[in-house]
């Protein structure tokens, strides 16, 4: 049987079948990837290990793994969104132009969130109002907010902004002491991010309408859930994260960046989510898969960086990696199915 | 061994495949390990490739920024971990607004003596007066180093008494297939134009308009084309074959890498700061001279 | 030609469930055998293994010699098995003709396909068949309603070279007159020599159609009678295991309190100027045939289709209802009569499906109440007696019965002042009938106002205090329950003088 | 009520109806959106018209083409090949080198073509034999066949080849007159190409079994459907038809590509399907509304390029008609909807 996201009342089990719980059986196998692929990488680098790397990590994490909460959502909710990257490169100069004019990081924040919100909002009224397929209708603005992010930035040019106490929150750390590095500020933001949308899609009455929207739209219409109204939350959260996505960007290379740092970041993210368990239809997957096949994607990229592998190979191992987390999936799904099955046949006899 | 890191742009053009391999060879040649991260014009991921360059325990980096704006931040990286930065191809500042140690030539150099061997090439042919004559200028106008190399092109000829109504500009993404579908339409749309001037970001750019040209039926002397990298250009003359491609700006990739990474080691070596500027050699060839100064495959 | 399939302790399981064990049984030429059970017991997962849709954990399967064991679906086929299933399985957005012919076009040269002879054949087929004029072969697989994707399923079969067809649940989305149709189809297969396995949970059906009957009870066969020899109470016994009456339940009068829906002058599409009401505590049954407009009526009543004109009042109130949403708010619920499609979310649990619709009533400050849900949902599922592992397993997994029995849950929980119900019963075993008709019968004398669309005349007859007929979007006067004889209402419903 | 695909007996009606029932009353939004848009380029360029400009149009239509045809067979099916642009990229140098080293044009298309086919046929075995989903594998192969074509570039190199004969197939033209510039080689494949798919997907067992596993994946697999099998097919003439773009560009650009002059394009491709009305979940969609759409966005980008816009407002642009180009084909659905209820209301009144 595979596991649902609803979360059963608290067992005796051991520890680790509680982890089991948590992650989902079909995580798993994202996790044995993950050892599998970190214990390649420490035995040859002796860095990989060392705490500034692992926050390092966490770190590089921080804009694809907002991307990717947002697209679970989406994807989940059974639509695309392709101009993620595209609105958080609007958010980037936006919250780059508003800093320099004001000084006020918090301002700087609150304006790349807004605009993506809009953007997002703009996405759920073409899908919603002008009934354009998701797919269709966001890469539609992906170009679109693509070119009005060069259209914000004047000349369509980086803006610079050299505020530090922006740059702290893409590059700084907090719990700083003697030998130990600290913990990066934008992978809190992201971790909070995470927690905050796993209890959402767990939880709320929000979350479990999006799981039901995803599987079956007509039924779940029937059972009263407003598909519009959802749509225009679904879409402004991810717009949303993409502005702060967009937000960090500018945090980490201290200028608002129209495109570069923020181009086929679509694609990162629908892999992660798709990696991390969803489906192309709807009504199935986690934050916690999603964050996990984050995880891997980053450390993946980390290692070969450490391991200095020049970009070709790294190209191939990458969809190497891919394909093999989600046939080890498959595989251990099969298996075990079979295994119930002849329980249930010896159970019986 | 102590190991120096080279971050650039872009691995997947031919002038940074070079540099990448000077910049080893140069540090092998030293008893240095090197590593090379590529990171395909994303200014997010070079951050990201830069921490984990100062995780992994580099004792230099040199680094061609996506985006010249990333200064401040890959400066302040460098100084917090007290390791010497060299920027190579674009310079780059800090957040005081001085000059990172550069190796290289930059963009506006580039296109400076793009812009003044085409000018030098359309006063001798004589279309400047009587002919009909337009400049192609192929840009990608979405990134900001490529456009300081086709504005200070573009100065050159005008400089040199072009008309800046006959410049054209071409939108690509740095691509040759790209070029070609631009400039198609752009070639139509000016029927009157009999001659053509081709500049562009790179050797891409300019095969991809030539090839637009030759498409509409321009003959090969009816164009002046100045390459920038001349791989592309090189070419067609290394097989003899008549093209619009009269000149190009040859790049040695390897000896920028080389002198970037002799500049980290001796900085290494010494702890004294990097110099200012390692200027490495920028030649103007042309299917005579080609062949001294560079290969061709 | 004589058909001779066996079947030879056959089993199979599922992760968590033994879905068959240890069945044996022979099948011959020019047979009609029933096979009954209860919801999960196994008859759908034995056909499905015939089809090659499933691959069979043990035994042995041939038909005229010709081994099934690890068959596929286009070797059973080929062999001359045939399976008109119980959930449709229609391709969208082709037509009716290659809906047919799926997996089966005849082509010509270069793989060209040959249309003109599918449309021959496809016409002659229906024809034969008597089906002429009830499907359009160059609609549009989406646009057909759950009758007619029955008859495209049902053409599938029929295609040249069957020799054996199996029929699970056809009648589920039939009337009365296509099911006398069916019966007819079935007596000439037979009589061409075929052999026929008839799977239903109306007995009546069984003991007017079939010979034989083999009976499942949780995936093992409990017996193998002559029709003739046996009695609908005893089968009822074989396949529950203890007595119940067979006949459902007759449905004591109420006396019916204040009016809860009443439609006015309601117009849309497919409706002309329908007025309507039902009081509290009373069951109005809507008869009709396939295509009058029922179900799309209770779509407009329920805000999912719109409507052109007409008021609807819940209590009294006039209220707005342009969404489904909107209708659960004026305390309506509505059970469709397609699960699959539009009932339940195959890939969420049976937790999460029963407890949807009242979401919010379970729910603080937006977040969902575990225990609460629980609480809800557990009692439910006693109470309906839906067979699941557990409550976290996905519905999709459930037999159809169980699955439609979920829906109901989901209603129940919701605890509306109407409940609009489209087939109840569709797809529902005896006991589990008998028990949804009692609870019917609880709610209604709850105080519920209930409207329930229903193809099964003896349920229409012996549920409603009122039938109301519908014709080409059009309703009749209602008949009151002791004025309601079947041939009063099948007059009604074909237009003919009553 | 829409059309179906099954050519229904011919009728007496007048010409404009057989084209519409050619093209699909669905396309007639793209028809309407490439009329307004030819109008509006055409009334501020004179040179819109000129038979060289068409022609160019032809011309540079024949890449994203290539890839769109072998898309809609792979989207239809309720696939998807995010694949195709590194496949292409692949080809492109593999018919290069082929070319240097043999002089014979032939075998470089062959080489191409057969290089596609068989990453095709990976992208397959990923999906059918390791049960990847066709999102997770494409994007896993997007990467990894990206990473080979660097790899077998020398020096991860472009590829030069000056061959004149594949020159030709580049940019030559055939049935040049005085006057009348020809008719560009690259187009005519393109036009053979989509011409058989159309002829394939329309009339042939094949095709209809794409409609059907498309539509639904389960009555066409219990209907005797061997999905593998068609998976293998459909996914190899994705590749094949990724092989041939990336001989086209070679070709065009006189030089093997690994990856320039074929980024995006599997973006492009899939804007296409989907703006040709193509549906996610599949079952749906035609060559000829993809290659109306193909033709749109060639349309656009010429037009803009023709009128000199800058790329940011052409981005904008771009995203601009893909909306408008769908909200037309559904508010035109919308109203015909209404006026048959109108009508059937009115009719049994
Ligand atoms: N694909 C499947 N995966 C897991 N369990 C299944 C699957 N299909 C059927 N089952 C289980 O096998 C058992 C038998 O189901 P089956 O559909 O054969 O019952 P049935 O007799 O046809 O019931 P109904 O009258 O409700 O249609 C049930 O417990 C069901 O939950
Ligand atoms: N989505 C749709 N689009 C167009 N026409 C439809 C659609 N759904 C149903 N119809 C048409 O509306 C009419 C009534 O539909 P339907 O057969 O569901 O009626 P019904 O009375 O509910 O019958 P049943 O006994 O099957 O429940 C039919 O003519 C049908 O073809
Ligand atoms: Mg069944
Ligand atoms: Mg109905």
């Amino acid at each position: 049987m595979t596991t649902t996201d609803t979360p059963r009342p608290p067992s005796q089990d051991g520890a680790l079948k509680r982890i089991t719980a948590f992650v989902g059986a079909e995580n798993l196998s994202l996790i044995i990837a993950l050892i599998i692929l970190v214990a390649l990488i420490a035995s040859q680098s002796e860095f990989f290990f060392s705490a500034r790397n692992i926050l390092n990590i966490g770190q590089n994490m921080a804009v694809v793994g907002l991307l990717a909460v947002g697209m679970t959502l989406v994807i989940v909710s059974a639509g695309l969104d392709i101009s993620v990257g595209s609105m958080a490169g609007a958010a980037s100069v936006v919250c780059a132009l508003v800093v320099n004019a004001t000084d006020m990081v918090g301002l700087g924040i609150a304006g790349g969130m807004a605009l993506g919100t809009v953007l997002g909002l703009v996405n759920a009224t073409i899908i919603t109002v002008l009934r354009v397929n998701p797919v269709v209708a966001t890469l539609a603005t992906f170009s679109a907010f693509r070119g009005l992010a060069f259209l914000i930035a004047p000349g369509g040019r980086p803006v610079g902004v050299l505020d530090p106490e922006l740059r702290f929150l893409g590059s700084g750390r907090v719990f700083e002491t003697e030998g130990f590095p600290g913990i990066p500020v934008s992978f809190l933001i992201l971790l909070f991010v995470a927690v905050v949308a796993h209890i959402v899609m767990k939880t709320t009455v929000f979350g479990r309408s999006i799981y039901s929207m995803g599987g079956n739209p007509a039924a779940a219409r029937l059972a009263g859930i407003n598909l519009t109204s959802m749509k225009f939350r679904i879409y402004a959260i991810s717009g949303a994260l993409a502005g702060l996505a967009g937000v960090i960007v500018t945090a980490r290379t201290s200028s608002g960046q129209p495109a570069s740092g923020t181009q086929g970041l679509e694609l990162e993210a629908i892999t992660a989510v798709f990696l991390g368990g969803a489906l192309l239809s709807g009504g199935k997957g986690t934050i916690v898969g999603t964050m996990l096949a984050v995880m891997l994607i980053a450390v993946l990229a980390n290692g070969m960086n450490l391991l200095g592998i020049p970009t070709f190979y790294q190209l191939v191992a990458k969809g190497l990696l891919l394909v093999a987390a989600v046939a080890i999936g498959q595989w251990r799904l099969a298996r075990s199915e079979r295994q119930q099955a002849q329980a249930a046949a010896a159970g019986s006899q | 061994a102590q190991e120096i890191v080279a971050i650039y742009k872009s691995g997947t053009q031919q002038y940074f495949i070079d540099q990448a391999e000077g910049f080893q060879a140069a540090a092998e040649a030293r008893g240095y390990d090197s590593r090379v991260i590529n990171v395909e014009l994303d200014s997010n991921l070079a951050i990201s490739a830069m921490s984990d360059a100062i995780a992994g325990g580099a004792s230099g980096i040199a680094i061609t920024a996506p985006d010249q704006a990333l200064g401040p931040a890959l400066a302040t990286a460098a100084a917090d971990a007290g390791i010497p930065l060299i920027a190579t191809d674009d310079p780059l500042m800090d957040e005081g607004g001085n000059p990172v140690p550069f190796a290289g030539f930059d963009g506006v150099a580039m296109g400076t003596s793009v812009g003044e061997k085409a000018a030098e090439l359309l006063v001798e042919s004589g279309w400047l007066d009587g002919e009909s004559y337009g400049i192609l200028s192929v840009e990608v106008q979405t990134l900001s180093v490529c456009e300081d190399r086709t504005n200070a092109a573009k100065e050159q000829l005008t400089a040199a008494g072009a008309s800046p109504d006959a410049i054209v500009q071409v939108p690509y993404d740095g691509t040759t297939d790209a070029s070609l579908t631009a400039a198609g339409p752009l070639i139509t749309a000016n029927p009157q134009v009999d001659r053509w001037v081709v500049v562009a970001c790179n050797d891409e750019g300019v095969l991809g308009a030539v090839n637009a040209l030759g498409n509409a039926g321009f003959q090969p002397d009816e164009i002046i084309a100045v390459g920038l990298g001349a791989y592309e250009a090189c070419r067609p003359w290394a097989a003899g074959l008549p093209t619009g491609f009269k000149a190009a700006l040859y790049l040695s990739g390897t000896d920028v890498g080389a002198a970037a990474a002799n500049a980290l080691i001796d900085s290494i070596e010494s702890g004294e700061p990097l110099p200012l500027n390692t200027v490495a050699d920028t030649t103007i060839v042309d299917p005579t001279t080609y062949a001294d100064v560079m290969p061709c495959e | 030609m004589s058909v001779h399939l066996s079947i030879k302790s056959v089993g199979k399981s599922f992760p968590g469930v033994r879905a068959l064990g240890n069945v044996s049984v022979e099948l011959k030429g020019g047979e009609i055998v029933a096979i009954v059970g209860e919801n999960g017991a196994g008859k759908s997962t034995l056909l499905k293994i015939l089809s090659g849709d499933y691959a069979l954990d043990e035994g042995h399967v041939s038909l005229d010699g010709t081994s099934l064991d690890g068959g596929t679906p286009l070797e059973a086929r080929e062999a001359g098995f045939r399976l008109v299933r119980q959930e449709p399985e229609i391709v969208p957005f082709v037509s009716v003709l290659e809906n047919i012919y799926i997996g089966e076009m005849p082509a010509g040269r270069g793989g060209r396909v040959d249309f003109a002879r599918m449309r021959r054949e496809a016409t002659a087929m229906l024809a034969r068949y008597g089906f002429a004029g009830l499907i359009d072969l160059d609609q549009e697989g989406r646009t057909l309603s759950p009758a007619q994707m029955q008859l495209v399923e049902i053409l599938r079969a029929l295609k040249p070279g069957a020799k054996v067809v199996a029929f699970d649940e056809p009648t589920s989305s039939l009337t009365q007159r296509e099911t006398e149709r069916l019966f007819d189809l079935i007596r000439q297969l037979k009589a061409d020599g075929l052999a026929v396995i008839y799977v239903s949970h109306r007995l009546h059906e069984i003991m007017e159609i079939a010979e034989r009957v083999f009976i499942l009870k949780d995936g093992a066969p409990t017996g193998d009678l002559q029709i003739d020899a046996t009695s609908e109470e005893e089968i009822v016994r074989l396949m529950v295991g203890r007595d119940l009456d067979a006949h459902g339940m007759r449905r004591k009068p109420v006396e019916p309190g204040e009016v809860v829906l009443e439609v006015e002058g309601l117009s849309s599409r497919w409706h002309r100027d329908i007025s309507f009401s039902i009081r509290a505590g009373e069951i109005v049954g809507f008869a009709g045939l396939v295509g009058a407009g029922r179900t799309e009526l209770a779509k407009v009543i329920f805000g999912e289709y719109p409507r052109t004109s007409g008021t609807i009042r819940i209590d009294g109130e006039t209220r707005t209802i342009r969404t489904p949403s909107d209708a659960i708010r004026a305390n309506m619920g509505l059970a469709p009569e397609d699960r699959k499609g539009e009932g339940l979310i195959l890939v969420r649990s049976v937790m999460e499906n029963a407890s949807m619709a009242v979401f919010h009533k379970l729910s603080r400050w937006g977040i969902l109440r575990q225990a609460e849900m629980l609480e809800t949902v557990e009692p439910l599922v006693r109470r309906l007696d839906i067979k699941t592992p557990s409550l976290e397993t996905e519905v999709g997994k459930l037999s159809g019965g169980n699955q439609q029995k979920v829906v109901l849950a989901r209603w129940l929980a919701a605890s509306p002042r109407l409940l609009i119900l489209d087939e109840p019963t569709r797809a529902v075993d005896v006991g589990a009938k008998a028990e949804i008709y009692r609870l019917i019968d609880d709610l209604a004398r709850s105080g519920l106002a209930i409207m329930m669309i229903s193809s099964e005349m003896p349920e229409l007859l012996s549920m409603s205090d009122r039938i109301i007929v519908m014709k080409d979007g059009r309703i009749s006067e209602p008949v009151p329950r002791h004025e309601a004889t079947e041939e009063r209402i099948v007059n009604l419903a074909l237009g003919t003088a009553a």
